[in-house]
């Protein structure tokens, strides 16, 4: 089976790439956050804040036409697979020009262009549908893959179980990418988890399984490029549990009063954010200016896409008619 | 008439679990996040019973929902009273089996030697902007399901009430939260014990027209009720409760009172609850009826998210009151 | 008209399945035993595809109806058009998050960038004596979700034609099969093609009566016939065919005309399929009809499994022909 | 972690047990089989011959208030746990003497008074509710332990998954008998499970888990007590795969045509019943003699079982609306 000790390190480029994704993604977060809390957006937001290496670091190395299944927590995975802001803001905010004509909403955000597929607000749904998409790619004789984004709780529903035998049976490119961090809702890990490690579940479906530091990009990146090269290659999915951190709370409002004060501290003294761009830094990836330049970049592509999706008007009424069926149905 | 408090539906349901918790050793709970140290539910409708009565008995479960029927149905057959929580009515999907196949036809399949005498609690509704997959009002589904009761409270007597009696039933009861009705204040008395179960509530005498409803839309015909008096239209306002079994009685005889008929719910109209009940007024009250029974319910559509859209989605006090002008010719 | 030759419906899935997959590389079946190693489907629906068109497009699956369904989903969102088997409609309850919060849900919470050509195929059906946990009817369950379309053969041609219909859809369909219908031979063209969904078929004209039912009820209802013809009785019979969306205008036309409603389902007469049509007709046809709309289905139980039991838990042609006499006067 | 390696070895008089419990079962499935075959029995008939070493064992250490929850396949396990045939006949009959009055059928007998809890046609679904049987026992104070029974096909549903991780969790005491006959109807296993022993699936819930040969006593012995007394001393779970192999296929009538001639043969010479009748023979444990008598016996309580449920009423319909709920349903 595979491991990690020969998986390859990411040149400067791809660091500084993974740091442009999970700078969007921050900067992104940031802006929804400020504008749930100034009422100008009504939606219930979970925001992922903290959790930005996992997806940057994997979309760093997918294709535009690599394909992902994600969840409620999930617009840093979308961002990170580089979905176009514009239509991702009007669709939060309910709009026409949202990618979803305002219907879905943040929990169920697709631009099949970007290979956003579906996110499901249902925990665990996420995994059996990322199957169908690696089904897809084989079926079709490509090379793409698929990711299946899911929480450390989701860990522990049926179909995670249902969804990793089936892929390891029938050796789908899919990369199963637990994002653990620590907690379901108010649950703690280990009052809901049976095992320490998710990753030791792999070995039930006698498919790989790896634990990581999902805060350190070249440790993510070393994982999940195994992942990634297993599926391209036909080698069959792979299962990489991402230990990370949620910095605000489940859903925007919550008080986190069922973690410590002490542990919460410690994560948010961890950010992997400033401490990544001190790294690029220090280790001469990129200058100071360059980031300051990329972020100036970045904030200004929010600003346009917030702009855009609130002033977007609402759908008409009749939208409730549509897109049941291909076919609308009559009045 | 005994003293009254104001309470709010969420405190209602966690007054009715001290109440019955305290009073029978065998009642439990069990679901995601109920126990203090998540914070009691994410209602918080369960708040301070896992300090009081321990961990034993309140125990916080993984997202695992067959798991917990499962358990749930074990432990009833036991002689233990559970009172189960599925977050939300959309992911009663995922219990579907253990549900529908399991707790509701053990009784039967096991020609009445087991019993589950399980309290399944669920919360749903629009209005949250909480979109397609968190809504949905699926209480047409189990009333079609041999083998379960299905109770759907609109204030917080009788949340406490009705809650109080599926705990003490013995055979499974999906009670039905709605979020567009749990956060309203509203009058108890402070010795509120168990409403039965299958029993409307005529909310308001009338001789025009009669209105069936429940859950968060009863708060909409209520609303209603205004416009309705303006319009000189005497309408009869019942809150079924139990959507199974049914008031049968009282709607007949309301229905038979009036001659015309509204009902309203919020669950998808087509093939939705308000058929059978407009089916059964039709077939009973042939001929004594002064128009067609009218439906109002969701379109055949998901929740959707954007706001003036689910809005739209929502039967209105307005629509309501046109309805019945509709009626009354 | 075309050559017709004799086959059961089994064969006529069969047919449809070899024609489809023939004509479009994108269909697919997967589902547990279907492969021919594993022979073709429990009841050899599926015989001699896994052969002819490889096992890539043809494939048995682990008894995972959540995974089923949801690999069936990702494929079709990619194009392909998956006709998936979920063995018994009882087992579509573990799979229910799969197509209803799903496979419903996707394109219009995509807002319509997403489609999910999906076939379910599924069997079900009382009179084998398979109990509680094998034979029910759960159409009217589907048809109370918005995005799935719902469809239930009664003989060889339709499950030739309307299986065909199902694959080429562009959206979700579930298609029932029952064991009361599967085995039974008809007439079938050689070259029967789609048929389309949502429309009904009348089988026999009459002037007195409508009588509407689909699936096996068709056949006690077809049984029905000659007593009610013996009673001097014209009876009009309209197989529904589709359940969701169903022939509204069929149906409301031959009420119209006749005055007098029957409808028979195997499911649950209790917030079951009948109620839809019932309450539709009687708002429709209001102060046209000779007599109220009746209602026949199961009772509120389970399935039974013992024999007698289970013969009582079905409509019989006798009850039938009661019904309508009875709205004769 | 508990290992089979010290498990106590059984005494003659439980080998005799066990042997008495197989026989019971065999007689009674040859007796079912006939009368199937013979038309006056009418229901689906899933055969459990060649499994009999498996819950004769573990209900030799068993008491009458363990209980257990079983399957479609599981009229082995009822007669194991020493249920009366009487009610079991008139059950599978359709009677109003049966345990179920006619209503259950082979597929749900049940018979609290033995430990026969629930029985389920769907697969999977014996492992949740096991737990709950469990947890009664666990709040009841008691030393009782529920066993679920399964089969291999239902190793990869869902339900397995989320009962395994509570169960271990919860350290409830529950058995987990995976009864792995080699095929999920016509499906073998290796085309429908990815692992290749599914024991390998308890780490996953840091739970023990044991792969035994099921048709060998001593060696079903030594595993099933040591998951008892796990269970009995407040332990938690343990899951056991008992390898065995089915006589009669999927369901009586099935043609066997998905297996080959030869391992069917090699399966039928491998028949654990005689060899353990002879080994106990030739091990001095019992004599030809109490054998023969004790088949007898068994033979005789069958054919009164038989006569007696054959010759039972049949409900009337009335009992379509009794025991829908406690009360009865309205005429
Ligand atoms: C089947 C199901 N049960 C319950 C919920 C309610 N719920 C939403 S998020 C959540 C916690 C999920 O935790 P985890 O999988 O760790 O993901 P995270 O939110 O931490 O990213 C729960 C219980 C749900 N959406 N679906
Ligand atoms: C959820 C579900 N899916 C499918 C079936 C149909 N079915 C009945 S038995 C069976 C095979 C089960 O195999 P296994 O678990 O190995 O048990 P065995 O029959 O071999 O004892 C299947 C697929 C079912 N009963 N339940
Ligand atoms: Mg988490
Ligand atoms: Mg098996």
């Amino acid at each position: 089976m595979a491991d990690l000790k020969n998986a390859p390190v990411p040149d400067a480029e791809t660091l500084v790439d993974i740091y442009r994704r999970m700078i969007r993604i921050e900067r992104n977060d940031d802006a929804i956050r400020k504008t749930v809390r100034l009422g100008r957006l009504t939606m219930p937001y979970y925001s992922a804040r903290g959790q930005e290496v996992i997806p940057s670091t994997i979309s760093a190395l997918l294709n535009k036409e690599d394909q992902i299944c994600t969840i409620y927590r999930g617009i840093h995975d979308m961002v990170a697979k580089d979905m176009p802001l514009r239509p991702l803001w009007a669709e939060i905010a309910g709009r026409i020009d949202g990618t979803c004509k305002g219907k879905g909403g943040p929990m169920h955000l697709t631009h099949p262009e970007s290979g956003v597929m579906v996110t499901t607000g249902v925990v665990g749904s996420s995994m059996p549908i990322a199957n169908g998409l690696a089904w897809a790619a084989k079926l079709d004789g490509s090379k793409r893959v698929a990711i299946a984004y899911f929480g450390d709780g989701a860990s522990n529903i049926g179909a995670f179980h249902e969804s990793l035998n089936l892929a390891s049976l029938w050796k789908l490119p899919v990369i199963f990418v637990c994002q653990n961090n620590g907690f379901a809702e108010h649950t703690r890990y280990e009052n809901a988890t049976s095992v320490d490690f998710i990753s030791k579940r792999a070995a039930g479906y006698a498919m790989p399984g790896f634990t990581v530091d999902g805060n350190d990009p070249v440790a993510m990146y070393a994982a999940a490029h195994t992942a990634i090269a297993r599926a391209r290659d036909g080698e069959g999915p792979t299962l990489l549990e991402c230990k990370t951190f949620r910095f605000f709370g489940h859903v925007l409002g919550d008080d986190d009063f069922y973690m410590t004060k002490e542990e919460k501290a410690a994560a948010m003294a961890d950010d992997p954010l400033p401490k990544f761009r001190a790294k690029l830094i220090a280790d001469g990836h990129a200058t100071e200016d360059r980031l300051a330049k990329m972020q100036a970049d970045i904030e200004a592509e929010i600003a346009d896409a917030q702009e855009f999706g609130l002033n977007s008007p609402f759908p008409s009424a009749d939208e409730l008619r549509r897109d049941i069926f291909a076919e609308e149905i009559p009045a | 008439m005994s003293e009254m408090v104001k309470m709010n539906g969420l405190q209602a349901i966690n007054a009715a679990m001290f109440e019955a918790m305290e009073a029978d050793p065998k009642v439990l709970v069990l679901g995601e996040d109920i126990a203090d140290r998540e914070g009691g539910g994410v209602t918080g409708t369960m708040r301070g019973l896992s300090t009081k009565f321990g961990d034993h008995r309140v125990c916080t479960t993984p997202i695992s929902e067959q798991a917990i029927i499962g358990a749930a149905i074990g432990v009833a057959i036991n002689g233990y009273k559970p009172v189960a929580e599925i977050m939300l009515m959309n992911f009663t999907t995922v219990a579907m089996d253990m549900i529908f196949n399991h707790a509701a036809k053990l009784r039967f399949m096991s020609g009445g030697q087991t019993s589950v005498p399980l309290t399944i609690r669920t919360l749903t509704g629009a209005g949250w902007q909480t979109a397609g997959q968190h809504a949905d009002h699926l209480e047409g589904w189990f009333a079609h399901a041999a083998g379960i009761k299905v109770v759907c409270p609109s204030n917080p007597a009788d949340y406490k009430g009705l809650l109080l009696s599926c705990i003490q039933d013995p055979d499974p009861c999906l009670f039905v939260e709605t979020g567009g009705t749990l956060f309203v204040p509203g009058e108890v008395a402070v010795d509120q014990g168990p409403i039965p179960l299958g029993k409307a509530r005529i909310v308001q005498e009338g001789t025009d027209v009669t209105i069936i409803s429940y859950s968060t839309m009863m708060l909409r015909c209520q609303a209603a009720l205004a416009g309705l008096a303006e319009a000189g239209i005497s309408a009869e306002l019942i809150d079924l409760r139990t959507i199974s079994p049914w008031d049968k009685q009282a709607v007949l005889d309301s229905a038979a009172k009036t001659g015309r008929v509204v009902i309203v719910h919020e669950a998808v109209r087509n093939f939705g609850p308000g058929a059978e009940i407009a089916a059964t007024i039709n077939e009973e009250l042939y001929g004594q009826l002064k128009g067609p029974v009218r439906r109002l319910g969701g379109p055949y559509s998901p929740v959707p998210f954007s706001k003036p859209l689910e809005d739209a989605f929502l039967v209105t006090p307005e629509q309501i009151v046109e309805a019945v002008k509709g009626l009354m010719g």
